[in-house]
């Protein structure tokens, strides 16, 4: 009774470290293969030459960006809706996690750029819609971490991300229009218009190999995360109990 | 959770069953029930951070107990929240008193967001007659204190809910709020306040939050 | 055999942005690996300490 | 009176008693607007094909500048938790609120605009479309504004916090206002952009102010 149900989740903490070992070596191997698959056994693209390699990471890069977004808002929607405390910390650590997706998307996807248009930054639609959902992600970790009481900032970047999901979609339909706009002309595919079967293994591989790699981090992060809110519970405790015996001797004598 | 929890509500007055309330990662007190007939009072006691401020927030609705419910006349107050904040007077630490606008502004807001009331007997009852039309930032903090408290008699509301309504007031402010607190007892309401000081009141149950302190882990 | 390293690590001349994407890539998710790991630790310590090491 | 309306008339009263509010975000508006034609150079064609772009970028600064005191103010001296406990709903509180900031940024800010339109050489054809486009703007700008406000309430460095928050979510509105200005100077159609303009704001009305309200009673639990 006396503390919070999340203060000691032994149902999640057994379940995790149970998982933790299959998802870190899944990941890793599919990781393994993937970047072997990549790198030596994929075709050059008949247009890109050796540079498509570059998609192999930008594309999974791209999809888990936007997969962690949404995973952030669901948790954020059931942290608010049944105040789930293990929610509440699984979108508190998928965001760190999503903003680097996001970042290396945003990286891979300028080298890109910078090889097929000589410019390190190209105003195309994808990749604006990434930067903003890279300040997306910025924005949340800002305001999670801007207040003093922990509690305050999972709540308030509970509702953040559930506001930034219904707003995702209408600014990627307005940088899109604007994109149009004003490029009519460069269709700019990053992975090509179509993705022959010798491509796409080593996509697939790569896309999963991200999915179980931002699986374990989560866990590992959600399990960190209960332990340092133990921690507090204990050092509370300690105090209270410090704060229960001592005074009351002092004024009694 | 007891099971049939609707059946053990008192029929009539304002209860709370076995409450609990958490403050971040600490359990501020835990399995409190209190029980309010018409024309009570209920005066809080304990020392700081007992939470007592928090009991009378939970009570106004400003967030939800960890466990345990709320009733008015044996209805859960959870189920009909803008009923229960009809009903309630919460006066808290801060005043809510605009420096800008006049006594008399700040005074009919308040009464007018609640539908309208007496602003002009209510700040003769705490004595701020006289500074009716004087902007708010010339007035000392015990003035302000008051015109708090004017808001409770300018629009009518069963349940008052006062924390440490008695800081910062003077002799003569503290008998016009024992005078108010008696009139709003007898017209049937309920009273639930916290204090230090010591604020005689005939027939007042008195509830002390460290009895219900969590224990420890 | 160094002749097929050298076409190879030419990357068909981009070079240039082949390894930095993936050398990024190593970064980021390494970092991200490091990082939680280092704090999972860090918080596992301290937890052992404060509990004098009784239950996990 | 109502409740609702009691409360637009408070906030417009305070606003008003300060006198600076109004006065402050028009005063950036045009100062900042000014600071272009010294960034980029007088020449007309060039600052015509950019005005648009300045006035509504600058504009939306301008709002957003304002908002942090949304709530700033009656929450430091407790209103905001009396407020809570009114009868009328939170979030009919926060549509009060942002009609009453709104009043005070949007309104003086499209009134303004055109008179920068001219030192910017904005071209003949746009000035209509450019106060229509603020004026169905900036009431968006203000209620997506509450909700950041909302949301970094009691926040370490607010004011910061509040622009990193809502810029990315301004986006939309600035694309599609200074889509209207600028394809009403090329001589298109601009009712798509203002119906689009106008279905932004008619997703924030009933949206903007459920989240700000649910941010606000996090704020006060």
């Amino acid at each position: 009774m006396n503390l919070h149900r999340f203060a000691n989740p032994a149902r999640f903490m057994r379940l995790s470290s149970a998982l933790l070992p299959w998802c870190g070596a899944g990941a890793a191997a599919l990781i393994g293969i993937g970047l072997y698959l990549a790198l030596f056994i994929a075709p050059p693209d008949y247009q890109q030459g050796e540079a498509v390699r570059i998609m192999f990471v930008h594309v999974p890069a791209a999809w888990m960006a936007s997969l962690v977004y949404a995973l952030m808002a669901l948790a954020s929607a059931i942290a608010l809706i049944w105040r789930h405390p293990l929610a509440d910390i699984a979108a508190l650590s998928a965001a760190p996690l999503g903003a680097g997706f996001t970042l290396l998307c945003l990286v891979t996807g300028s080298l890109w750029g910078e090889r097929m248009w000589g410019t390190w930054w190209v105003w195309d639609a994808r990749l604006t819609s990434v930067l903003v959902l890279f300040f997306l992600y910025l924005g949340y970790l800002a305001l999670v971490n801007a207040f003093d009481e922990p509690g305050r900032g999972a709540r308030a970047g509970a509702i953040l991300a559930l506001v930034g999901i219904v707003n995702l979609p209408i600014i990627k339909f307005s940088v899109d229009w604007w994109n149009t706009l004003h490029q009519p002309a460069s269709v700019f595919r990053l992975g090509g218009p179509t993705i022959d079967a010798s491509m796409l293994w080593p996509l697939a591989i790569m896309v999963l190999g991200f999915m179980l790699f931002f699986a374990t981090l989560l866990l590992v992060r959600m399990r960190t995360t209960l332990i340092e809110a133990k921690i507090r519970v204990l050092l509370l405790s300690e105090i209270e109990r410090h704060a229960a015996a001592s005074p009351r001797q002092a004024v009694a004598s | 959770m007891p099971a049939g929890r609707h059946t053990m509500l008192p029929a009539a007055g304002f209860a709370g069953i076995d409450l609990a309330c958490r403050r971040g990662e600490r359990l501020v007190f835990a399995g409190l029930s209190f029980s309010l007939a018409a024309g009570g009072a209920l005066v809080l006691t304990g020392p700081n951070g007992s939470g007592k401020s928090s009991l009378l927030r939970l009570m106004a609705g400003l967030g939800r107990p960890e466990a345990g419910v709320l009733s008015w006349d044996g209805a859960p107050v959870g189920e009909d929240p803008p009923a229960h904040r009809a009903r309630l007077h919460f006066i808290g630490h801060q005043e809510a008193v605009k420096p800008l606008l006049s006594v008399a502004e700040n005074l009919a807001f308040w009464a007018g967001m609640r539908g309208g009331g007496d602003v002009g007997q209510a700040l003769a009852r705490f004595r701020l007659a006289a500074f009716a039309g004087s902007p708010c930032r010339l007035l000392s903090a015990g003035q302000r204190r008051r015109l708090a408290l004017a808001r409770l008699l300018a629009s009518p509301a069963p349940l008052w809910l006062l924390d440490e309504p008695a800081t910062g007031l003077d002799s003569d402010a503290l008998d016009d709020l024992q005078a108010a607190i008696a009139a709003q007892r007898e017209a049937g309401g309920f009273v639930v306040l916290s204090t230090h000081t010591e604020l005689p009141m005939a027939g007042a149950a008195t509830l002390c939050l460290s009895d219900f302190a969590a224990r420890p882990a | 055999m160094s002749e097929a390293i050298a076409r190879f690590l030419a990357m068909g001349g981009y070079a240039a942005y082949v390894w930095p994407a993936y050398g990024l890539t190593l970064c980021v998710l390494g970092g991200l690996l490091w990082w939680s790991l280092a704090s999972y630790r860090r918080s596992r310590r301290t937890l052992e300490r404060l509990q004098g090491g009784r239950e996990p | 009176m109502s409740a609702f309306r009691l409360l637009v008339q408070r906030d417009l009263r305070l606003a008003l008693r300060q006198g600076g509010d109004a006065a402050m975000v028009v005063g950036f508006f045009v100062l900042a607007t000014i600071l272009f034609p010294f960034g980029v150079g007088p020449e007309p064609e060039l600052l015509a094909r950019i005005a648009a772009g300045i006035l509504w970028v600058t504009a939306l600064l301008a709002a957003l500048l304002s908002l942090e005191r949304l709530f700033q103010a009656d929450w430091e001296d407790g209103s905001l938790e009396a407020l809570s406990l009114m009868p009328l709903p939170l979030e009919a509180q926060v549509l009060a609120k942002c009609l009453a900031h709104w009043l005070v940024t949007g309104l003086p800010l499209s009134a303004t605009a055109p008179l920068l339109a001219l030192l910017l050489q904005l071209d003949a054809a746009g000035y209509k479309v450019l106060v229509a486009s603020l004026l169905l703007g900036t009431p968006t700008l203000s209620l997506i504004g509450a909700v950041g406000a909302a949301l970094s309430l009691g926040a370490r460095r607010g004011g910061v916090l509040l622009s990193l928050l809502m810029l990315p979510l301004y986006i939309p509105v600035l694309i599609f206002g200074v889509g209207a200005i600028e394809a009403s100077i090329g001589g298109f159609g601009v009712g798509p952009h203002l119906l689009l303009l106008g279905a932004l704001l008619a997703g924030a009305l009933p949206l903007a102010p459920l989240a700000a309200a649910a941010a606000l009673r996090q704020a006060l639990e």
